[in-house]
C-alpha cells in the first residue's frame, strides 16, 4: 500500500535519513533507538516533511509532492508522537473538526467515544486541559475518525495507561486484521512484531536491518538495535 | 443626566467604529496570530473604495450600500494577496509579522497618496443617513445609528460564522497546531486565505463606516491601527465577546475623557487606563487557560 | 571650543553662494511624504511653476534657477536638518517652503546661524520676525482680526473656538480671545483634537450644547473633514450656526463633500478674486503638470514668494542675504501677485495683503462676501492693537533680540 | 526521617479547575533513598500533583520539605528550596549548548553580579553531571538537535547540577527504547541514594525494576499504596489501571510479554 | 585563530572606534559629521534594543518612550541656559507671559541634576513599568502593543501640552550646551565626539553582557521563559535587567540626539519613530552585537540621502526594506556574515555560536499555544 523508497530527508543543513526504503507488506513496524529518524520517516510518509530525494508512493499513486491534506483525503492517516491535539478546542469539537463533511460523521464520532470513554466523559473539556494520555487517546480517535486504508502511528502507546495501551494494541491488531495498513513506530518491541508484518530498525538514519515480523524476530532485532 | 447621554451615545456610536476595525483584527490577530500592521490601510482601502463606488453609481443613497459589499471584497482581496504574497511564509515567526507589515503599511500609504488627490476624496453620506433622533431630548445624529447597527450586523455574523460553522472550527485548529490540522486533513492554506480574506474584508467594511465619518485620505488609517489592536488585546486576543466589551468601554472613556478634559488628554487617558488595566488582567477581559509550558 | 564667546549668535564662517555660473541655485523644502504631504505638495509644485515661469522670462539677475527639491518629511528635526544642507551643502541663496508653524520653528533657528534666507508661504500665528525669514502669508492682522471684525459686525455675541492641538491654533485661539474680549463678544468653548485625528464628535455635541453664534475654526489639515461632517451630522448647519474657517480652503473643500458648503473662510487670496492676474494665473497652474486644478491661499502665497525673492535680488543686485536685508529695508519692494500688489515691510518682512472674507458655495469656490478696504499693512507683533498685552509684545520681542 | 535533608511530605493535597477536582485530598511522602513512584490512570492527577508541588498550579493543604512550606511560593522560589522537575515532554533550551544549559542551571545560587561576568571554564559539578548522563560528548551541542531521550537526560542532568533535595520526573522514559530505559532507570537508582527521587510512569516494566515504593492515584485520589508487589496485587489497582494481565506478567518479564494477553486486558481497560 | 576568536567583537569594535573617533572628523563635512552623530544617537538606541529584542526577545516598540524622557530633559536643560535669567522660555510667552516656570522645569537648570535624569528617569520609569509588566507575565504581542502604545501616549501627551513642553513644535533653539557654544564648529564636533565614544561605551557594556553568564541566561529565557522558572530564577528580573539597559541607552541617545540635531519633538518619539528605530535593528541584525547599530546607522543614512534625491522612493525602499529583510533575513544582514563565518568554522571542525542564531528549523512544531 505505502511504499518509501530511497527516502534521504532532513532538516535545516543536517541530514537525518540517508536514503532509507521500507520493506512493502501491509503492517510494517519501524524500530529504532532516540533519534534515530523513525519519527522523520513517517513525517516524510505523511508528507510534512519533504524527501530531499527519494519516493513516497501510496496506492500505486506518486504522492511524494501532495502536502498531507491531500494524503489524508486519500486514505492516509497519522497520530504524531508526543500527544498533539488542538489545545483551545473542546473535546468534541477535535473530533467534529475530522468528522465534517463526512457522511457518517455523526456514528464515527459515537464508535470513537465508546472505544475511549475518557473522551466521553470530557467531551465539552478544552483539549489542552486534558492530561497527557487523555490526548493521545484523542489523537487516535480523531485519527480513526477518517476512515482510513492506511495509519501511521508514531509511538501510540508512549503515556498511556497500561489497561488503555492494551485497548490500543488491540484496536491496532484488529483494524489490521481487518485489512487496514499500518506503518507503527514502536518502543514495544514485542507488540510492534507481533503485529507486524514486516519490520524496519533505524540506526542513525539508516536501514540496519529488515525482515518479517512475528515474535521470533525479537532476537534479530535487539541485536540490530544494539549495534 | 442629560450631560451623561451625549457622551455616552457618542462613546458607543465610537467604539462600534473601533469595534468595526477591530473586528477583523480578531481573525487575522486573534485567530491566525499575525499583527497586521497594515490593517489600517485596508481600513483605507474600503474608503476608498466607497468613494469609487461614488463615482460610478453617482446616487449616494444607493452606492454606500453597493460599496459594503465591494470594500469588503476590495480589502479582502489586498489582504488575500498579502497572505499569498508575504504572510504564508512567517506563520511560524508572529512576531516578526509586524515587521513585515509596517513595510506593507508604509508602501500603501505611499500609492494612495500617489494614486488619489493628496488632500483626500470626499464620500458623501446618504440622504437617509443625514438628520438625528431624539433619545431623551439629545438629537443623535443618524449616521452614529448607521455605524452601530453595521458594526452589530458585522459582529453577529462572523460569531456565527466562527462558532457555529465547521469553517470556524478549521480556523482554530489550523491556528493552534498547524501540522496537526493538515494532517488530520484540513486544507490549511485554503483555511488561512479565506480566514485574511475575511478579516481584511471587514477592515474594508470598517472603512466605509471611516469614510463617513472622517476624512478619505492616505493618512487615515494610521489612527486607527493602534486603538484597534489594543481593543483585541484588552478583550482577550481571538475573544469576540471581549472585543466587543473593550472596543465598547474605550469609546466610552474617550467620550467621557474628551467631554470633561481636551480631545488631546482623552487619548493619553485612555491608552494610559488601557495599560493599567491589562496591568490587572494580562490577558485581556476574557481569558483562555491552557496547560503546560507555553 | 570654548565658553567665553558671549554672543550666541556670531555669523557662520561667510555664505557659500556660488555666483559664479549662469545659474543660481534655491532650495525648496515641502513635506512630500507623511501626514502633511496632504498639503504641502502642491505648495512644492507651485514653486516649480513659478521658477519654470521666471527661468523662461530670462532668471533672476539674468541667472536661471536652479532648484534643489528636498522633503520635511512632516518631521521638524527633518526641516530643520534639511534646511541646514540645503545652505551649507547645497549652498543654495534661498529656501522656499514650510507649512505648519511647527516646520517654520525648526526652520527659523538654523537659518539664523547659518544666515540663510527662508521664504514661508502659509497663514500663521504672527508675534514672531526674522532677519532670516520672509513671511508671504497672513499675520494674525490680516486674517484672523479682520475675520473677527467681520463676525462682530454680523452681530455675533456667542463664539466658539474649534481648533488642532498645535501652536497656530493655541496662539491664534489666545489672540481671538483678547480681542473677543474687547469686541463684546463671549467664547462660549473652546476645544483641541490632535492634527492627525479625525473625530470631532464630543467636540460638536458641546457646540450643539453651547449654541454659539458662530464657531471659529483653525483646525488644520484633514481633521478638518471629520469636523465638518460631525458638524454636519448633529443637524448644524451655515443658517443658525456658521462656521469661520482659516486653514479651509479651494483645496480643502472637495474632501468635505457638500457639508461644508454655506460656511465661511477667512483668507487674502481666493480664486474666485477678481483682479488683474488672477485668470493668468490660474490658467497657467491648470495648465501645469500635476496641478490640483484649484488654487489657493497658501499655494499663491508660495507663487509669491519666488516672486518677492526675484524682486529682492534685483533690487539689491545681489544674491547676498546682507544685501538682500539691505535692499528690504530700503523699502519699496512689491511683486504683481494675484491677489494684487503686494509691499514688502522691509521691517518685519512680511507683506500688505488683502482681507477677504468667502462663503463656500456648491462648486467648493468662494463667493466673496467681504473685503477690507485697500491693503492691510502686516504687524506681527500687534503694535497698532492696544488690548494686545504690551508686556507680553516685549517679552515676546526681546526674546526673539 | 532517613535521609539529612528531610523527607517530601504531602498531606491532604487538593487542586480544582473551576470546580473539577483534579486531584481530591492526596496524602504521600518520599524519602532520599527511595525511587518513589507515583502511578494511576491517565488523567488520574499525577501531572497536576507535581505542578501543585512546583508552584504552577495552586494547591491546597500541605506540601513540605524538610521543614519548610511549599504550597502557596513561587515556582522559582520553590526550585531554590531544593525541588527539581522535568516534564513530560522534554523541554530544554534549544539555541544553547548542552554546556550552556548545564551552566546556567548550575548558576542558582549565584550572586546577581557574578552573572555579570564570563563563564570560564568547566564547574566540577557540571563536568560531572554530564559524565553521569552520558553526554560528555556532545557539550558544545546544540541541545535542539539532541535527539528525544538525550534532550530527557539533558533535563535530568540540568536537575544534577542543581543539586536540589527533591527529583520528580514526569515519564522520564516515555519514547525511550529498552536499554535507555535501563540506562536511565540505572542514573535514578544513583541518583536516590543521596535524594528524593520521585517519579511518574506508566512503564510497567520499568516501575517493577526501579520502584521502592509506589503510591497510585485514581480520580485525584489515593487509591493504594505500597511495595510493588504489594500494589500490583491490589484488585481494585489492576481493574482500573494495570489490567488483570499484570498479575500474569509480574517479575522481571519485558513488558513485550503484555501484548500477548491484549484482548484479555481490553475487556478491562476503563478508561479514566 | 581560536585563540582569537572571542576577542574579534573587541577588535571589530576598536576598529569601529578609530573609524569613528579619527577618521570621521577628519574626513567628513561639518553637516555630515553632525548627521553622523545623529545615526551615532540612534545607533546607541539601536544597540539597546538589540539587547532587549536579539537577545531577550522582547520586542520595545515603544523605545521612544526613554529616547523621549533623555532628550527632553536635555532640552529643558539646554532651554533653560538660552533662556535669559528670569524671562521664560519663548514659547510659554506666547501663552501665558505672567505664569511663573512649570515647578518641573526649575531642577532642569542644573547641570548635575539634568545629567542625573538623564541616566535615572529611564531607569526608574522602566524599572516600574517593566516589573510590573514582566511580573505578570506580559509578553509577545501583547508586550510590544503595549509599548508601543505607551510612545503613543506619551508623544500625545506632550503634544497637548503645548504650554508645559512646547507641544508638537518640539523644543528647539539651543545656544549652549553645559556652557558651550552650540554653534561652534569645535564644539559641535566635541558633541559628536560624546557621542560616538558613549556608542562605542555601549556597544563594550552589551559585549560584556553578552557573553557574560547573564547573557546566556537571557537568551535562555528568550527561548524558554517558563523552563527558566523552573531552573530557580525568576525570568522577570532578567528581562527586567536588559529592559532596563535597554531603556537607559535609549535615553542617553535621546539627550545626546538634542544637542547634536538641535531640535526635539513628540513625533521623534511617537509610534513611527519608535518603528524606525526597530528597523534599524532588524536590518542590521537583532541578535549580533554590531547589527543593531550599524544598521541604524544605515537607516539614519538611507533618510538623509535616499530621502533627499528620492522622497517617494525612499518611502518604498524602507518599506521594502522591512518586508526583505524580515522575510528573507530575519537574523538581518549581519546573518550573512554569520552564516558565511559558519562556514569557516564548521569546515574547522567548531560549531557556529549557536547564540547568533536561533536556526528557525528547531522551532517546535508541537502543542503551541498561541499567546
Ligand atoms: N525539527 C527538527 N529540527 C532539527 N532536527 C530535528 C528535528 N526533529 C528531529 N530532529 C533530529 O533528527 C534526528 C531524528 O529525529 P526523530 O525525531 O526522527 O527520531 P526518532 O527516531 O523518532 O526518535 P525518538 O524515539 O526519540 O522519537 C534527531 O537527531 C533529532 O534531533
Ligand atoms: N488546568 C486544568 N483545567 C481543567 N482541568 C485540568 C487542568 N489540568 C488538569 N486537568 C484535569 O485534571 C485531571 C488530571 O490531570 P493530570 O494531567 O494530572 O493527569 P495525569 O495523572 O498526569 O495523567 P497522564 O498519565 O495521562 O499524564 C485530568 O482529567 C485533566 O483533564
Ligand atoms: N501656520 C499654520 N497654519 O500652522
Ligand atoms: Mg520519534
Ligand atoms: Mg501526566
Amino acid at each position: 500500500m505505502l511504499e518509501l523508497n530511497e527516502i534521504r530527508a532532513g532538516y535545516g543543513p543536517t541530514l537525518v535519513l540517508h536514503g532509507v526504503t521500507l520493506p512493502v507488506a501491509r503492517v510494517v513496524a519501524v524500530l529504532g533507538h532516540n533519534g534515530a529518524g523513525k519519527s522523520t520517516l513517517l513525517r516524510v510518509a505523511i508528507g510534512l516533511i519533504k524527501p530531499r530525494s527519494g519516493q513516497v508512493v501510496f496506492d500505486g499513486e506518486d504522492v511524494t509532492s501532495l502536502p498531507p491534506n491531500k494524503r489524508v483525503a486519500r486514505g492516509m492517516a497519522y497520530v504524531p508522537q508526543g500527544q498533539q491535539s488542538f489545545p483551545q478546542l473542546t473535546t468534541m469539537e477535535n473530533l467534529q473538526l475530522v468528522a465534517d463533511g463526512r457522511k457518517r460523521g455523526k456514528s464515527l464520532i459515537e464508535q470513537q467515544l465508546s472505544r475511549f470513554p475518557a473522551l466521553e466523559k470530557f467531551a465539552t473539556r478544552k483539549a489542552g486541559l486534558l492530561s497527557g494520555g487523555q490526548r493521545q487517546q484523542l489523537a487516535i480517535a480523531r485519527a480513526l475518525i477518517t476512515e482510513p486504508k492506511m495509519l501511521i502511528l508514531d509511538e501510540p502507546t508512549e503515556g498511556i495507561q497500561p489497561t488503555i495501551v492494551a485497548e490500543i494494541e488491540h484496536t491496532v491488531m484488529q483494524l489490521a486484521s481487518e485489512g487496514l495498513s499500518v506503518l507503527l513506530v514502536e518502543q514495544h518491541i514485542g507488540f510492534a512484531l507481533e503485529a507486524a508484518e514486516k519490520y524496519l530498525v533505524l540506526a542513525s538514519g539508516f536501514a540496519a536491518s529488515t525482515g518479517d515480523g512475528g515474535a521470533s524476530a525479537a532476537e534479530g532485532v535487539r541485536e540490530a538495535m544494539a549495534i | 443626566m442629560d450631560a451623561l447621554i451625549s457622551p455616552l451615545l457618542n462613546g458607543t456610536a465610537l467604539g462600534a467604529l473601533l469595534l468595526l476595525a477591530a473586528l477583523g483584527l480578531t481573525l487575522t490577530f486573534g485567530q491566525m496570530g499575525v499583527i497586521n500592521m497594515a490593517h489600517g490601510e485596508f481600513i483605507m482601502a474600503g474608503a476608498f473604495i466607497a468613494y469609487l463606488t461614488q463615482t460610478v453609481v453617482a446616487s449616494s443613497n444607493v452606492s454606500i450600500l453597493l460599496a459594503l459589499p465591494l470594500a469588503f471584497i476590495g480589502a479582502g482581496l489586498l489582504g488575500l494577496l498579502l497572505e499569498i504574497g508575504i504572510i504564508q511564509w512567517m506563520y511560524r515567526r508572529p512576531l516578526d509579522t509586524l515587521l513585515v507589515t509596517v513595510g506593507v503599511a508604509l508602501i500603501l500609504q505611499q500609492v494612495a497618496l500617489q494614486i488619489f488627490p493628496a488632500q483626500g476624496v470626499p464620500v458623501e453620506a446618504p440622504d437617509w443617513l443625514s438628520g438625528q433622533i431624539d433619545v431623551f431630548g439629545y438629537a443623535w445624529p443618524l449616521r452614529q445609528v448607521f455605524t452601530i447597527v453595521l458594526a452589530a450586523l458585522c459582529l453577529v455574523s462572523l460569531a456565527v460564522w466562527l462558532k457555529y460553522s465547521s469553517f470556524g472550527r478549521r480556523i482554530r485548529a489550523t491556528v493552534q497546531n498547524r501540522d496537526l490540522a493538515e494532517t488530520s486533513g484540513i486544507r490549511t492554506r485554503n483555511i488561512d486565505r479565506i480566514t485574511f480574506f475575511v478579516g481584511s474584508g471587514l477592515a474594508g467594511v470598517a472603512g466605509v463606516a471611516a469614510s463617513l465619518i472622517g476624512g478619505t485620505n492616505s493618512q487615515m488609517g494610521t489612527q486607527y491601527i493602534i486603538p484597534a489592536f489594543l481593543v483585541v488585546v484588552a478583550g482577550g486576543v481571538g475573544q469576540i465577546k471581549g472585543t466587543v466589551l473593550a472596543a465598547w468601554a474605550l469609546g466610552i472613556a474617550l467620550s467621557f475623557f474628551a467631554e470633561w478634559t481636551t480631545g488631546s488628554m482623552a487619548q493619553v487617558l485612555a491608552f494610559v487606563l488601557l495599560v493599567v488595566f491589562l496591568q490587572f488582567r494580562p490577558q485581556g477581559l476574557f481569558t483562555v487557560r491552557t496547560r503546560g509550558l507555553t | 571650543g570654548d565658553t567665553a564667546e558671549a554672543d550666541a549668535g556670531t555669523a557662520a564662517a561667510g555664505s557659500c553662494i556660488d555666483t559664479s555660473g549662469d545659474t543660481i541655485k534655491l532650495g525648496f523644502l515641502n513635506s512630500l511624504t507623511g501626514g502633511m504631504a496632504i498639503s504641502e505638495q502642491t505648495v512644492s509644485n507651485v514653486l516649480h511653476m513659478a521658477a519654470d515661469e521666471i527661468n523662461a522670462d530670462g532668471g533672476i539677475l539674468g541667472k536661471q534657477i536652479e532648484y534643489i527639491q528636498e522633503d520635511g518629511a512632516t518631521d521638524w528635526p527633518t526641516f530643520a536638518e534639511k534646511t541646514e544642507k540645503l545652505l551649507t551643502q547645497d549652498c543654495v541663496a534661498a529656501i522656499f517652503g514650510g507649512w505648519t508653524s511647527s516646520s517654520r520653528k525648526a526652520v527659523k533657528p538654523v537659518v539664523e546661524e547659518n544666515n540663510g534666507l527662508f521664504f514661508y508661504p502659509v497663514q500663521y500665528e504672527g508675534l514672531e520676525s526674522s532677519p532670516n525669514i520672509y513671511y508671504t502669508g497672513a499675520t494674525t492682522n490680516q486674517q484672523i482680526i479682520p475675520a473677527m471684525d467681520y463676525l462682530a459686525a454680523q452681530g455675533v455675541k456667542t463664539l466658539f473656538l474649534a481648533g488642532s492641538d498645535y501652536v497656530f491654533p493655541r496662539t491664534a485661539n489666545a489672540i481671538i480671545k483678547l480681542y473677543a474680549a474687547e469686541l463684546g463678544i463671549e467664547i462660549v468653548g473652546e476645544e483641541y483634537v490632535p492634527l492627525d485625528k479625525d473625530d470631532w464628535t464630543t467636540q460638536v455635541s458641546k457646540i450643539v450644547a453651547a449654541d454659539p453664534d458662530f464657531v471659529f475654526n483653525t483646525i488644520n489639515g484633514s481633521s478638518n473633514v471629520g469636523f465638518i461632517k460631525a458638524y454636519y451630522d448633529a443637524g448644524l448647519t451655515p443658517e443658525t450656526t456658521p462656521i469661520i474657517s482659516v486653514s479651509i480652503a479651494e483645496e480643502e473643500a472637495p474632501a468635505m463633500g457638500h457639508e461644508v458648503t454655506g460656511n465661511y473662510a477667512s483668507w487674502n487670496y481666493f480664486q474666485s478674486l477678481e483682479t488683474p492676474n488672477n485668470p493668468g494665473f490660474i490658467e497657467r497652474w491648470q495648465a501645469y503638470p500635476d496641478s490640483s486644478g484649484v488654487t489657493s491661499d497658501p499655494m499663491e502665497a508660495a507663487y509669491i514668494s519666488l516672486y518677492l525673492y526675484k524682486a529682492l535680488a534685483e533690487a539689491a543686485g545681489s544674491f547676498e542675504v546682507d544685501d538682500i536685508n539691505a535692499a528690504a529695508a530700503e523699502g519699496g519692494i512689491t511683486v504683481d501677485a494675484p491677489e494684487g500688489v503686494v509691499t514688502l515691510d522691509g521691517e518685519n518682512h512680511h507683506i500688505s495683503k488683502p482681507g477677504n472674507i468667502g462663503r463656500i458655495n456648491a462648486d467648493n469656490q468662494f463667493d466673496i462676501v467681504w473685503s477690507s478696504d485697500g491693503f492691510i499693512e502686516p504687524d506681527p507683533y500687534l503694535e497698532g492693537y492696544d488690548w494686545f498685552p504690551a508686556d507680553v509684545r516685549d517679552a515676546l520681542v526681546a526674546a526673539a533680540g | 526521617m532517613t535521609g539529612p535533608g528531610g523527607a517530601l511530605v504531602v498531606t491532604d493535597l487538593r487542586v480544582e479547575f473551576d470546580g473539577f477536582v483534579a486531584v481530591g485530598g492526596v496524602s504521600f511522602d518520599a524519602h532520599p533513598g527511595e525511587v518513589r513512584f507515583l502511578i494511576g490512570p491517565n488523567g488520574a492527577g499525577k501531572t497536576t500533583c507535581i505542578d501543585a508541588i512546583t508552584g504552577l498550579s495552586k494547591g491546597t493543604g500541605s506540601v513540605t520539605l524538610g521543614d519548610q512550606q511549599l504550597l502557596g511560593r513561587s515556582t522559582q522560589k520553590i526550585v531554590r528550596l531544593g525541588v527539581g522537575r522535568t516534564f513530560q515532554t522534554a523541554s530544554v533550551f534549544e539555541g544553547l549548548s548542552v554546556l550552556q544549559n548545564l551552566d546556567i542551571a548550575a548558576g542558582l545560587h549565584r550572586s546577581s553580579l557574578s552573572l555579570l561576568r564570563a563563564r570560564r571554564g568547566v564547574d566540577p559539578a557540571i563536568e560531572s553531571a554530564l559524565e553521569e548522563i552520558g553526554l560528555s560528548e556532545e557539550r558544545e551541542t546544540p541541545a535542539g538537535i539532541l535527539s528525544h531521550g538525550q534532550k530527557q537526560w539533558l533535563e535530568i542532568g540540568m536537575m544534577l547540577v542543581q543539586e536540589p533535595r527533591a527529583l520528580l520526573l514526569d515519564e522520564p522514559v516515555a519514547g525511550m527504547s529498552q536499554d535507555e530505559r535501563t540506562a536511565t532507570g540505572e542514573l535514578l537508582q544513583r541518583i536516590a541514594q543521596r535524594r528524593i527521587v520521585l517519579v511518574v510512569e506508566h512503564d510497567m516494566d520499568f516501575m517493577r525494576r526501579y520502584a521502592s515504593r509506589v503510591t497510585v492515584l485514581h480520580q485525584g485520589k489515593v487509591l493504594s499504596e505500597g511495595a510493588v508487589a504489594q500494589v500490583q496485587a491490589d484488585p481494585r489497582v489492576q481493574e482500573v489501571y494495570l489490567g488483570t494481565a499484570a498479575t500474569t506478567t509480574a517479575g522481571s518479564v519485558p513488558p513485550d510479554a503484555m501484548t500477548e494477553t491484549t484482548t484479555d486486558a481490553a475487556r478491562h481497560g476503563e478508561g479514566v | 585563530m581560536t585563540r582569537l576568536k572571542p576577542w574579534l567583537p573587541v577588535i571589530g569594535i576598536a576598529v569601529f572606534a578609530v573609524l569613528l573617533l579619527v577618521v570621521a572628523p577628519a574626513v567628513l563635512s561639518m553637516h555630515w559629521l553632525n548627521n553622523l552623530g545623529k545615526y551615532c544617537c540612534w545607533a546607541i538606541a539601536a544597540v539597546g534594543i538589540g539587547l532587549a529584542w536579539g537577545r531577550g526577545g522582547m520586542l520595545v516598540l515603544g523605545q521612544g518612550v526613554f529616547f523621549g524622557l533623555g532628550a527632553y530633559a536635555m532640552a529643558m536643560h539646554l532651554t533653560l541656559e538660552s533662556t535669559a535669567p528670569g524671562s521664560l522660555p519663548v514659547f510659554m510667552i506666547l501663552y501665558d507671559p505672567l505664569a511663573s516656570l512649570p515647578a518641573f522645569w526649575e531642577p532642569f537648570r542644573s547641570d548635575a541634576f539634568t545629567l542625573a535624569a538623564i541616566v535615572l528617569l529611564p531607569v526608574i520609569v522602566a524599572g516600574v513599568l517593566g516589573y510590573a509588566l514582566f511580573k505578570r507575565r506580559i509578553k509577545g504581542a501583547y508586550f510590544a502593543i503595549l509599548s508601543q502604545a505607551l510612545a503613543v501616549a506619551l508623544a500625545v501627551l506632550i503634544s497637548s501640552t503645548i504650554r508645559e513642553t512646547g507641544g508638537d513644535t518640539g523644543l528647539s533653539d539651543f545656544k549652549y550646551f553645559f556652557g558651550f557654544v552650540l554653534n561652534d564648529d569645535a564644539n559641535k564636533v566635541m558633541v559628536f565626539m560624546i557621542a560616538a565614544s558613549l556608542l562605542i561605551l555601549c556597544l563594550l557594556a552589551v559585549w560584556q553582557l553578552n557573553r557574560s553568564r547573564f547573557g546566556e541566561l537571557l537568551v535562555a529565557t528568550r527561548d524558554a521563559e517558563e523552563r527558566v522558572r523552573f531552573l530557580g530564577y525568576d525570568p522577570a528580573n532578567i528581562k527586567l535587567v536588559a529592559y532596563v539597559v535597554a531603556a537607559l541607552m535609549a535615553s542617553i541617545a535621546g539627550a545626546l540626539f538634542v544637542p547634536i540635531v538641535g531640535i526635539i519633538t513628540p513625533a521623534e518619539i511617537g509610534a513611527s519613530a519608535s518603528i524606525l528605530m526597530i528597523a534599524g535593528v532588524a536590518l542590521g541584525g537583532r541578535a549580533s552585537l554590531f547589527g543593531p547599530a550599524l544598521g541604524a546607522m544605515a537607516i539614519g543614512w538611507g533618510q538623509s540621502s535616499l530621502g533627499s534625491s528620492w522622497p517617494d522612493g525612499w518611502v518604498y525602499i524602507l518599506g521594502l526594506v522591512f518586508i526583505l529583510v524580515t522575510l528573507f533575513l530575519p537574523m538581518g544582514l549581519s546573518s550573512l556574515f554569520g552564516k558565511a563565518k559558519g562556514l569557516l568554522w564548521r569546515s574547522r571542525g567548531t560549531p557556529p555560536d549557536a547564540l547568533d542564531e536561533p536556526a528557525p528549523v528547531l522551532e517546535p512544531v508541537g502543542d503551541g499555544v498561541t499567546k
